[in-house]
């Protein structure tokens, strides 16, 4: 099990026929993915690795029952490759550029909850549940850093999340889905979202969040915990305890995030529900073995 | 990207807004012309980017041209928290009966644009949020039906407003929420809204900040150096790289935000002192070519650290762009490095071969480093 | 019972102090409405008739619960008014200016659709369920041509919508519900959303329709009957035998209709679905009656 | 209201959407001028708002200055379809490779505006849309989200174009919506879109559509009599009143469209004919007053026939009326009543009280009235 994305979850690429597409959609179907159908505007009929490609979102639904969708697109493109894929009827979104504006990720998150549909990202290395399927860009071939097991990580970093995956891996255990929220301001999913979907998976006992300065989801993770509503066992590792304090968007940005936002807060607002916070990513490994006895 | 108070108020007479009659001036005759031609007194206020700007001196109500005068001369040139004054706004002064305080900004946890208002507003809106948060009046918008004519009536309502005042206020809202839109904004801030005695409302101040993902269409403005705390800064955005200069010896080169912060971190759990924040996708050569030099660059760095945990890029790649950088700039200092991910064992036997160490933990190279930068 | 609108249904009257709103909020009450608050920005503390006055719908509905709301206001206001309704969390509506902008009600419509709102109307005499309540001005005052009883009656017209009712009194029977859906080409409710709403209500036995020429509507009613979906006995009035056809919107007008909207293709649509269709009033009462034996 | 095809070319120039050059004609020297502009062969279309010109003649392919100046001499002033052709477009010709089809309109069922679009077109697309339905590529648009460009994308595909051609048709489409959104249209319609033999992308024609709810913002375009078969019916709507002249001898006034189209079915069933629909509100004295007069204008009305079943309006108040309006106008003819709904007791006896006879059921009095039309 794991979350988000299964063996048997059918995949579409958009934007499979560019490079990055291309290149990715090989490791993708390495990992397992049950990629159905690519999609690039124009290029119908032709074929990447064996997946057929359409041209529009709706036929690759319609033909090959997409349910899953990550889009190789870029920043100047993606509302549009967004918009098609949620009209479309696909579920669950996987974001991978870096560099889209901010005001179209309001629009699709805009869109995405009037249909209930999930986007992960922008700007995010995807997600992969390991011996099952990945959507992005997660280096799953790293034995020593990825591996079938029964921790989730939640994450909101890239290569920092390699460094940590490979002291779970070093601790004897393994992962189920590694979720990368990824950097922008305003991702698409939530840590308090893949919270939910950790806390209904029985494969996952315990879950790890890599959080940042800045933004309020570190502290509404200690918020669903405190409600009950995250129950299981949750280690967290905060980077930039020494960062200077990010530039603030005037004084708006002081009033919306009421003065949230620091490592020391969120620390403080994790540890008041119970989370284990590492101090360096070493210690990860052996705090999550620790908690699940 | 941030605009300065003359530009955003360019803006919002352009929206509509009313602002205050002002005059740029960037020299000494600029200064008389615009005193001659707007009268005595005025305000003079530095363009900067940074805020605390009054705090700072850098404004000042002017009895006479020769006031006016000496401050332009003086301001310009000085440098104000990493940038160096080159304008000054001459404005007529308002004659303040109330401030209030107006934005429109982004939610990120609501996902969604909210118009923030406050009916007392001025300098310490912060203050008041802290310790009269129901005197801040907070409106989320669906971004596709807008801000609604209903939604402007609550929020002129809970500021406290009635009347004419209500209807000029609500006015600005719609107009600074279509600013907000039509320029891709994270934020638009009015702080003080001034309402002058006779019941003009005025935008005393304009905090304009575009976001840098959406400038490919927003051709209006171009990013130069002075939005730039450094002119490393500027030339590693250039370069697409996140540059953040800090005042340690040990310059840093990782992949990925999150990995470099923590490496910051544990430098400074080991006693060191990071010379820099430097992120560098490592996706092609040229890019950690660029971030090696650009590091290099700072003449505080006695020890390089390199951390890498491949993610789009191999780590023989990265490597081969490293190498290769070295063997052209050769540095004459030491240089650690922890290069992890996709063909690591290629790229570690790359960087040994021109003599540099090679680690498989991060830890580990950042403690080596520390010490190297004690010796 | 009945549906849409019952004796406990907490009701929001918007534009309660105009001179419409407040002539009408008196026989509401009058026909057992439970009104629980008016709006009108910028009287707020006002009363009308006993009923407390707020300045937005917001307040009224956090402090009075309401449900539903039926607006009077002018049609350059109605998409506000309903916009500012469905973002407080009212989801029924019943929209009575004549005049409102086509596209404004689409955004309506939109709106409505996103958050599973239903809007009776424009261009409507509004709901009544007899001897329960009463939102818009239906003449329950008038005992021949309105009573209690079985039958629902859903409509296109006002005027023709007295003269049906008042010959199913004359036939002995009476009514649950009469739902005018309003005069304007794109209605808020359809005839299928209200013959969805009868067949779940135990009291009413058969159902009324008055239609009109132009429009699918009527062909939409016999579609849901033919799929099994609303299966009590009903017998339909259409009016407009002799109008001269319709002025069309172009081409597309006959494109999108694809050849609908005629009185006879409406007739023989219903007829082939087991619909009688009365061909003067005053047959209405017998069929009826007929039917429910 | 619907727009001449000269105005719609106007905002689909405004919009960016190619047009033919062409000139407006009022009269001879008009004619001359334009040709003299524009150079021969010239394409003559008379500007009316009904359909069917080119069946009736009045769209002419002209080769010399005379045959023009003879379309716009003997057109104008010419009836066609209930109005008076005031003004000849004049045209240069296009030189047709293809001939396409393309809409936004309402899709009342869905409640969607709809993107409506064949890479066919031409005259005939009511045919081929019973005939080759799969040819007509029908795109519903969420209106908060609008037209996208995928939206285009697809439906520029189906249509089975590709290239240049789908680009400009792309652009075309976009504008089109953005016309019909901006406009508070209910149709803009294009047929045919012309694809010219060197591969230039013109609109043939420009159906323009008005909602008339919005003409209070839509403050450029203003009702004329034009828009009406009749002169009455213009005055009528003036009135705020809906009124359609029809060929009988039986003048009826009721309240509401329903009662109205069911009184002219009972009056034909019972073998009689109507002499109009009018459906006027009688919420108001002068209303009903004005309704009275306008009925009466008609000179074939033997007898007039009221049917009422009061709503908003309370039967008294209707009846007062109908009786001030009926003893000012003092009508010639005899008057059939059934007056019915709040106080129609008072009403019954006001109607009376002036030698009117009242019914308390509709079929009778339309029973009672066709046998006074057959008298």
């Amino acid at each position: 099990m794991g979350i988000f994305v299964f063996k048997d979850t059918r995949v579409l690429v958009q934007g499979i026929t560019g490079s990055e597409g291309t290149f990715w959609t090989e490791w993708m179907l390495k990992a397992g993915t049950r990629i159905e159908a690519g999609v690039t505007p124009g290029k119908a009929g032709e074929r990447v690795h064996g997946v057929p490609v359409y041209g529009s979102v709706k036929k690759a639904v319609k033909e090959k029952g997409c349910e899953a969708s990550v889009l190789f697109v870029p920043p100047a493109f993606c509302k549009d490759a967004v918009f098609e894929a949620l009209d479309a009827g696909i579920r669950k979104l996987v974001l991978l550029a870096d560099g889209v504006p901010i005001q179209d990720m309001l629009e699709m998150k805009a869109f995405a909850s009037e249909v209930g549909a999930m986007i992960v990202g922008p700007n995010t290395s995807g997600v992969a549940t390991l011996g099952e399927a990945m959507l992005g860009f997660v280096p799953f071939w790293l034995g020593h850093v990825y591996r079938p097991g029964s921790v989730g990580i939640m994450t909101r970093s890239g290569s920092l999340t390699n460094e940590i995956a490979s002291h779970i891996v070093k601790a004897g255990l393994g992962q189920t889905t590694v979720v990368g929220l990824g950097g922008d301001p305003v991702p698409g999913t939530r840590f308090v979202d893949v919270m939910r979907l950790f806390q209904a998976d029985p494969k996952t006992e315990a879950v790890v969040l890599v959080g940042e300065p800045g933004g309020t989801m570190e502290e509404e993770a200690a918020e669903l915990i405190a409600k009950g509503e995250f129950t299981k066992p949750m280690v967290a590792f905060l980077a930039g305890r020494t960062a200077p304090p990010e530039k603030k968007m005037g004084h708006a940005g002081a009033i919306i995030s009421g003065g949230k936002g620091t490592i020391q807060g969120k620390t403080e607002a994790l540890e008041s529900v119970g989370v284990k916070v590492a101090m360096k990513p070493s210690e990860v490994g052996s705090m999550v073995k620790a908690l699940l006895g | 990207m941030k605009l300065y108070e003359y530009q955003g108020k360019e803006l919002f007479k352009r929206a509509g807004i009313p602002v205050p009659q002002g005059i740029l001036a960037k020299d000494e005759d600029g200064a008389r012309a615009a005193v001659a031609q707007m009268g005595l007194p005025v305000v003079a206020k530095a363009q900067v980017l940074a805020g605390k700007r009054g705090k700072a001196g850098l404004i000042r109500f002017c009895h006479s041209q020769d006031e006016a005068v000496e401050c332009v001369t003086q301001w310009i040139g000085r440098r104000h928290g990493g940038e160096t004054i080159t304008s000054v706004l001459l404005e007529k002064p308002l004659d303040i009966q109330k401030e209030m305080y107006l934005s429109v900004t982004i939610d990120p946890a609501a996902g969604m644009p909210v118009l923030v208002a406050c009916g007392e507003g001025g300098m310490e809106i912060e203050e008041i949020a802290s310790q009269k948060p129901e005197a801040i009046v907070r409106q989320p918008v669906n971004i596709f039906r807008g801000l609604r004519p209903y939604q402007i009536r609550d929020t002129v309502s809970e500021m406290g407003l009635s009347g004419e005042q209500a209807r000029s206020v609500s006015q600005v809202m719609a107009s600074l929420y279509g600013l907000f839109r039509s320029l891709d904004a994270e934020l638009v801030e009015i702080n003080p809204l001034v309402l002058e005695r006779d019941g003009k409302l005025v935008a005393g101040d304009a905090k304009v900040r575009i976001d840098d993902n959406s400038l490919f269409r927003q051709k209006e403005f171009k990013r130069g150096p002075e939005q730039f705390e450094d002119e490393l800064e500027y030339e590693a955005a250039e370069n697409g790289l996140s540059y953040v200069k800090l005042d340690g010896n040990i310059g840093v080169l990782c992949t990925g935000a999150g990995l470099t912060m923590t490496t910051l971190d544990l430098i400074h759990m080991n006693g060191g002192r990071a010379a820099n924040f430097m992120e560098f996708g490592g996706a092609t050569y040229t890019r950690s070519a660029t971030a090696l030099r650009i590091a290099l660059k700072n003449p505080q760095v006695k020890v390089l650290l390199i951390v890498t945990f491949g993610l789009v890029a191999r780590a023989d790649v990265i490597a081969e762009g490293l190498v290769k950088a070295i063997q052209e700039l050769k540095p004459e200092l030491p240089i650690v490095a922890a290069v992890r991910g996709t063909n690591e064992e290629r790229a570690r036997e790359l960087i040994r071969s021109i003599g540099i160490p090679t680690y498989d933990d991060t830890e580990e190279a950042v403690r080596r480093a520390v010490e190297l930068a004690k010796e």
